[in-house]
């Protein structure tokens, strides 16, 4: 099994460098994307299995020491996760191709291998068992990321890809920064073996490595006030890229940010975290109130959705962090597929702008009920997944006492919903306005339905297995706070 | 902890940081090579005393300098530097579609920021529209 | 500045390549034992494309290619241990013997190498095509507007 | 105003006709259900550790109000094909909504779980949305669709959280038998589900979302409106009401909330014109009523409240369906408009009227009873409350009689010459009204049936409210006197105020609610308008400024001990060289000369790793610092020579940001360095280098070998920028990867 693991990341990689060997034969191409995608899908699933029975798995890459080498872990909170951002690449990939037939969206020579680093880089930095492949990691994903938003070359991208690589690249240069901290102060750059070490540290350096490395993270993640980066340019993206981008790169971040706080035992910082998260809801959601664009008021609830994992996150509670594990579970599919649906409408109107379309209901139901069901799960309204995993919050951060969070938490909610209802007034009601038929949804066209489709499914896949899932969260979040699992399985 | 590398590491971050607020991205691609050779001589400290190079046939353990920042630090040198190619890249294409190499922006932010300082707001209901 | 296709140029690139070769050839099987690696030694084989396009023989546009081989040497020698039942990235080491550098303890870390080389090279020819050596090599005064002015808001 | 005259189409009847099925087996089965004193359960666990539970427990009570909820809405439906005309438009959408707005609703009232319930309680709050703004074309619908989800929604939320505290409290998520919850949190529960109840039943002041609602279609008015779902905050009332019954505050709030209801509700019904907006706040006002009698927490009380359940979905889904059909056939149903429908309309009348005067408590009806029921509760109410709850009964019911009449003749009374004209008659609307008017008559004559049914709902809230009945004849009691009083003064009030000339008041409260709304937006852009600049170099600012802040607990750890001056004397000069390299290239006017500075750090940085004995990094350094400054010239070297200048005021911040950014990674640093737990395994690091990794080199080795997948991702890294840069440099012109 710890070749799967491997392979989940190395795979990837190889199969980059096929597609970009095959990008004279599309079908060919199109074939190897897939095949590696549900591959690598089909493995993580394996790994998700393997780890629900067993416990975790280490990987000792080359077979060095965890002192000396790399180890990969994948533990429940890795797998978990690396499952749905997998499966969600996959959805978007589908939705791709059938885009790429229609020719409106970004250039296949390009995208095709470059996503596939971008996958090999979301699975080398979710079981990543080091902070420095941990960087190396977030590089893929950055670069792939910077080369996948500005790659058409037009005036907007340009513009807002600066915005973009700029941030990243200053939040790269702190973390490595930080590398060196915690280098300077462990000797290691091992996480099982920082997670015994940075504990023990000083107080000073021990709460400065944290809040440094909250910075680094939240910088990814889009925390407030971290967060301006994100909306200027994830909307100028062709969908797909989008997609992906709002599926998983900020809540990578978030994984991190779990991943590391938790290791290395983080509890002291749990107030700035949960006034972070606060501010992070609050402000997310006013900006995606002040927006009149669909993908731009999408963008914006991609930070405000991160401030309800932070709160769980915060609270550091089995209950609270588990349910930022479910919450994250349960985001990925659901914004990818918003963003999908965002990209239909783009791609059969022109525009995603309030002002210009309307009446979409009437004329293409599948579609409302498609943008229908993420936005009310985004919002948190039953029977969806948004609702098991707001509930889990709100029970937890009750539990905790933390008032003052519940509150900002429903009022957030109620911001979420008033500004999907927005959308949902200037997109699917009122008099039709922008295409000027139904779109009929063959061939290409056809293809991005199902892809949207399929996300939709997954998205209430999630919800009514929210049970085991729940579990699977509430193990992981035991694991993590517990810590020593961790450690004893990497360093036997 | 090497004071001299440290006071160094201080300077460049400053400096690069100064660079990087810039607007004009040559600017900001001389900010971040100097960040990454601040970073990396932080990772070099962060290492221990210098030493004898680490060859495994001409010095002992004791005597080389630490060989894991080291290669950590080769690793970051080549990330930057494939990031300033990506930031030259960058830069040409906006100077191609601009005429100059200035960071701009965000039209939509600034369109929502002005209806924010308007007077008397945009009628935003549905009922005023 | 850079005068393109002056003869002098042209020749110094001619005089230079030989030896820089040679250099990259030394680097990388050296470096597992000295410093060096395929790193350096592509970087200056990379150095030495990037000459000959300023000195106008402008570079075969193959970069895609040596893209693709050196990510598919790299991780193919990552994944290829599993074939034999190894773990990820188990490298084998095996006695290479080069001429001039006598025996090279070394093995599967040299393909990892190459693979790095082909790549820092092909990223030297793309940043060669990407920047526009062309215009380099012919230059054509091209956007010299007056500075725009730099301020914050 | 809604239909063309013509006929009803045959699709649509399918249709309807599909969906009243299932609807009507419901109520068959429930029927059969309460008829048997049955009751039946079932549950699915869905997150257990959650406490999420789908589950159903279908008691007397549950039976009972599924009769009520499957009843009317098979009803409704069969309305629903007369209703719309053949040329309607998303008719098909129209009944799968309503449809499922239905088995919302049922699964409300079947919930056995507090999450069940909160699950179908949101559902319904969706499917009104989609229904209210079924003819989203209009503006004003929309806007009523929005007020009207964005109150529920909220009082969701408050219900969420109240529930969350109700089972942290009780220890059980069940609602049958609901022990009584404690402690401080027991107020700040009760308080957040009475406002979750208020907003869904349109209790003042959340009531504002209710006239407005009536843009939905009639049908939706009839069923969502009168019958079920703002019935919804009743019954959150009545089955939590068990928790919560020695919180003060709970019944307080409950008896405000209803009274200021009943009276405001009645006032606003007295004022209106349109026959729709009349029911309407007809509805805020009995449901006001019942609220005050369920937040007594009587047994008596609790009868009463129930009684007035069934009586009020009979009566008011019948005078829904009457003005839906005066609509439709004369056209309008503004009471300043119509003329004469008495006689050309003539069933319509009848069954305006009996419903009415069922409404207004008249024998021999349902609702007379049922109000009697009330009154006597109120009089045998304790305390404070057995004076001043009669008192608001029977004030509330005095302006329901009056504004009962009041519709009824402006609705249909009037003899001028020229009476309102009217469209042929549709059976599909004129049939479910009759029907329910019948169960209005049938419901007094067969008292004792009805009875039973009441009090065994009752009984499963309190099992001392089973004890009462429901009293054809009540004799000369006090409660008859009050309601003959009622009557008579009802009356006369509403002649009086009938024959007023009155034009509709102004819907301040919506209004409120959507300059509300709208203040929100606005505050939202002024928010984002503040951190959201769209200018990069504000937001770099921002995230060396947060780094700053970061650093501070690095500050108490620092031990300057642990410094030593340098390796070698050489050290000092070349950091000084640096330093100074890179100041004067951040202050170099032109490109080309800022490259060459850049250059001659890079070579001062390699400098510094030769001190520091690392080659690898040396020759590296090198020659990357080559390709870089060669790039900038390529790439950057023709631009304008100069760099445009900088605003001063600015440049004082980035000056002093950036500083204090380096000043703090020096600080972090050296204060890593000061207590360090643990050290890097040198010696074992070299000696696997030589026996695994095979090679001497030992930096190379973990290139390589240790940490080869670092170098896999970082060559993958280049791999990736080179693509990106041919795009670019592509990008505008010819398009294809060399």
């Amino acid at each position: 099994m710890s070749t799967v693991v491997a392979l989940s990341v190395v795979g990837p990689l190889l199969a980059a460098a096929l597609t970009l060997a095959l990008r004279a034969r599309h079908r060919l191409r199109d074939a190897v994307v897939l095949t590696t995608l549900v591959g690598v899908t089909a493995a993580a699933v394996a790994i998700l299995i393997e780890v629900e029975r067993s416990g975790t798995i280490v990987v000792r890459v080359g077979g060095w020491d965890p002192e000396l080498g790399i180890v990969l872990v994948a533990d429940m909170f890795a797998a978990l996760v690396l499952v749905v951002a997998m499966a969600t690449i996959l959805v978007v990939e589908i939705f791709a191709i059938g885009q790429r037939r229609s020719a409106a969206g970004a250039d296949p020579d390009v995208v095709v291998p470059v996503l596939l680093v971008l996958t090999s880089g979301v699975a080398l930095a979710i079981v990543t068992g080091d902070l420095f492949t941990l960087f190396v990691a977030f590089e893929m994903i950055l670069v792939a990321s910077y080369v996948l938003l500005t790659h058409q070359g037009r005036q907007g991208q340009i513009r807002s890809g600066m915005t973009y690589v700029v941030i990243n690249l200053l939040a790269s240069t702190f973390f490595l920064l930080g590398v060196a901290f915690v280098y300077a102060a462990t000797g290691t750059v091992n996480m099982a073996l920082l997670a015994e070490r940075i504990p023990e540290l000083d107080t000073g350096t021990r709460i400065g490595i944290g809040t440094w490395f909250l910075v680094v993270f939240g910088s990814k993640a889009a925390m407030f006030p971290l967060f301006s980066w994100l909306p200027d340019s994830y909307p100028t993206a062709p969908t797909t890229i989008t997609a992906v981008f709002a599926g998983l790169l900020t809540k990578i971040g978030v994984y991190s940010l779990i991943r590391f706080q938790t290791l290395t035992d983080m509890v002291d910082l749990g107030p700035v975290v949960l006034a972070g998260a606060g501010a992070t809801m609050l402000v997310g959601v006013a900006g995606a109130l002040a927006q009149d664009d669909m993908k731009r008021i999408l963008s914006f609830h991609i930070v405000s959705q991160i401030g309800y994992m932070l709160l769980g996150l915060g609270l550091f509670s089995v209950a609270g962090v588990a349910g930022a594990i479910l919450f994250l579970v349960h985001q990925i599919p659901v914004k990818t597929v918003l963003f999908l649906v965002g990209g239909l409408v783009e791609s059969t109107h022109g525009t995603s702008s309030l002002d210009r379309i309307g009446g979409l209901a009437m004329r293409w139901p599948l579609l409302a009920a498609l943008f229908a069901v993420p936005a009310l799960s985004l919002a948190g309204l039953p029977p969806f997944s948004g609702f098991v995993a707001k509930l889990a919050l709100i029970d937890a951060a009750i539990a905790s006492k933390s008032t003052a969070i519940v509150i900002v938490a429903l009022a957030g909610s109620l911001l979420t919903l008033l500004s999907m209802t927005k959308i949902w007034l200037g997109v699917f009601w009122g008099e039709p306005a922008g295409a000027p038929a139904v779109p009929s949804v063959r061939g290409s066209l056809g293809t991005m339905v199902l892809a949207t489709t399929l996300a939709v499914a997954g998205t209430l896949a999630v919800a009514v297995f929210s049970g085991p899932l729940w579990d699977m969260s509430e193990r992981a979040a035991v694991e993590l706070l517990d810590r020593q699992p961790y450690i004893e399985a990497v360093i036997r | 902890m090497n004071a001299t590398l440290v006071v160094t590491v201080a300077g460049l971050v400053s400096v690069g940081t100064y660079l990087v607020t810039a607007r004009s991205l040559s600017r900001i691609i001389l900010g971040f090579s100097m960040l990454g050779h601040g970073a990396v001589l932080a990772l070099l400290s962060a290492g221990g005393p210098a030493g004898e190079t680490p060859l495994a046939d001409r010095s002992s353990p004791e005597e080389m300098s630490n060989p894991l920042p080291q290669a950590l630090s080769l690793t970051a040198i080549v990330i930057s530097f494939g990031l300033t190619l990506f930031l030259l890249a960058l830069a040409r294409r906006q100077n191609a579609l601009s005429g100059d190499d200035l960071v701009e922006d965000d039209l939509e932010d600034r369109r929502v920021a002005l209806l924010a300082n308007e007077e008397s707001p945009e009628p935003v209901s549905e009922d005023a529209a | 500045m850079i005068t393109p296709r002056s003869p002098i140029v042209a020749l110094g690139v001619g005089v230079a390549a030989p030896p820089a070769v040679l250099v990259a050839i030394y680097l990388f099987f050296a470096g597992h034992n000295q410093p060096g690696g395929g790193f350096a030694a592509g970087l200056v084989l990379g150095a030495l494309v990037a000459l000959r396009a300023i000195a106008g023989r402008r570079a075969p546009a193959t970069s895609t290619t040596l893209l693709w081989i050196g990510a598919g040497l790299a991780a193919g020698v990552a994944v290829l241990p599993v074939a034999f039942g190894d773990a990820v990235l188990d490298q084998r080491v095996v006695d290479v013997t080069v001429p001039l550098l006598g025996k090279v303890k070394s093995g599967t870390a040299l393909v990892f190498d190459a693979g790095v080389a082909a790549i820092v090279v092909g990223l030297v020819m793309a940043v060669l095509d990407g920047l526009g050596i062309s215009r380099i090599a012919d230059p054509s005064p091209e956007s010299e507007t007056a500075a725009k002015v730099e301020g914050g808001s | 105003m809604i239909a063309s005259d013509t006929t009803p189409s045959p699709a649509g009847r399918a249709v309807f006709g599909l969906a009243a099925l299932p609807l009507a087996g419901l109520t068959v089965w429930a029927t059969a259900l309460l008829a048997g004193d049955g009751s039946a359960t079932f549950s699915v666990t869905w997150v257990a550790d959650l406490d999420l539970v789908i589950a159903f427990h279908i008691g007397p009570m549950a039976a009972l109000l599924t009769v009520i909820v499957a009843g009317i809405g098979a009803l409704v439906m069969v309305y629903s094909a007369g209703y719309f005309s053949k040329d309607a438009e998303g008719v098909v959408r129209f009944a799968v909504t309503l449809l499922a707005f239905g088995l919302a609703m049922i699964g409300l009232v079947w919930a056995d779980s507090v999450w069940t319930l909160f699950l179908f309680w949101e559902l319904t709050s969706i499917t009104s949305f989609l229904l209210v703004g079924f003819r989203n074309r209009r503006a004003e619908a929309r806007a009523a669709a929005r007020r009207a989800f964005m109150i529920t929604a909220a009082g969701g939320l408050a219900l969420l959280a109240g529930l969350v505290i109700l089972v942290d409290g009780t220890g059980t998520d069940s609602l049958q038998s609901l022990p009584q919850l404690e402690g401080s949190e027991a107020g700040i529960a009760a308080v957040l589900v009475m406002i979750a109840a208020a907003t869904k039943s349109a209790q003042v002041p959340f009531h504002v979302w209710l006239p407005g609602a009536m843009a939905a279609p009639t049908p939706v008015s009839a069923y969502l409106h009168s019958a079920t779902m703002v019935k919804a905050g009743v019954i959150l009332v009545a089955i939590t009401g068990p928790a919560f019954t020695d919180v003060a505050v709970w019944k307080n709030l409950g008896l405000a909330l209803g009274g200021a209801s009943m009276l405001w509700g009645a006032i606003g019904a007295l004022r209106h014109v349109d026959g729709k907006q009349i029911l309407a706040w007809g509805t805020v006002s009995q449901l006001g009523l019942m609220i005050v009698l369920l937040s007594l927490g009587e047994p008596k009380a609790t009868f009463a409240a129930l009684s007035i359940i069934v009586a009020h979905a009979a009566f008011k889904a019948a005078l829904f369906m009457v003005v839906g059909e005066v609509d439709v056939r004369a056209g309008t149903r503004d009471i300043r408009e119509l003329d004469g429908l008495a006689r050309s309309m003539p069933i319509a009348f009848a069954v305006a009227a009996v419903s009415g005067a069922s409404m207004a408590g008249v024998p021999p009806l349902l609702g007379f009873m049922a109000k009697e029921a009330a009154i006597e509760a109120g009089l045998k109410s304790k305390g404070f409350g057995a004076v001043a709850v009669t008192a608001l009964i029977v004030v509330g019911s005095v302006l329901t009689a009056a504004y009962t009449l009041r519709f009824l003749i402006g609705m249909f009374g009037g003899r001028s010459d020229t009476p309102t004209e009217v469209s042929a008659r549709r059976w599909p609307m004129t049939m479910p009204a009759v029907a329910l008017t019948v169960l209005s008559l049938g419901g007094y004559v067969a008292a004792g049936t009805v009875t039973t049914l009441v009090t065994r709902a009752a009984g499963t809230l309190d099992p001392a409210a089973a004890e009462f009945a429901l009293l054809r004849w009540p004799g000369f009691t006090v409660a008859f006197g009050l309601s003959a009083g009622i009557v008579v003064v009802g009356a006369a009030l509403g002649l009086v105020l009938a024959r007023e000339a009155s034009s509709p008041p102004a819907a301040i409260g919506a209004g409120l609610v959507d300059r509300g709304i709208d203040e929100v937006v606005v505050t939202a852009r002024r928010v984002t308008a503040q951190v959201q600049h769209g200018s990069l170099p504000v937001y770099l600012v921002v995230v060396m400024g947060v780094a700053t802040l970061a650093v501070a607990p690095f500050w108490f750890a620092v031990d300057l001990d642990v410094l030593y001056r340098w390796d070698t004397p050489v050290q000092p000069i070349l950091g000084l060289a640096v330093v100074v390299a890179a100041i004067v290239t951040a202050r170099i006017d032109s490109r080309l000369g800022a490259a060459l500075g850049l250059g001659g750090l890079g070579i001062g940085v390699a400098g510094l790793f030769a001190t520091y004995g690392a080659p690898d990094l040396v020759i590296t350094q090198l020659l990357v610092e080559t390709v870089v400054v060669v790039g900038f010239v390529i790439g950057l070297g023709h631009l304008t020579r100069r760099f445009p200048w900088a605003d001063r005021r600015w440049l004082v911040t980035r000056v002093v940001i950036s500083v204090a950014t380096g000043v703090s990674v020096a600080v972090a640093l050296v204060a890593s360095r000061s207590q360090p737990n643990g050290t890097p395994p040198r010696e074992a690091l070299v000696t696997e280098a030589v026996q695994t990794g095979g090679g001497n080199n030992v930096v190379n080795v973990i290139l390589t070998d240790a940490r080869g997948l670092d170098t896999l991702g970082e060559i993958v890294v280049l791999a990736v920028v080179a693509i990106g840069v041919v795009a670019l440099g592509a990008a505008g012109g010819r398009r294809r990867i060399a």
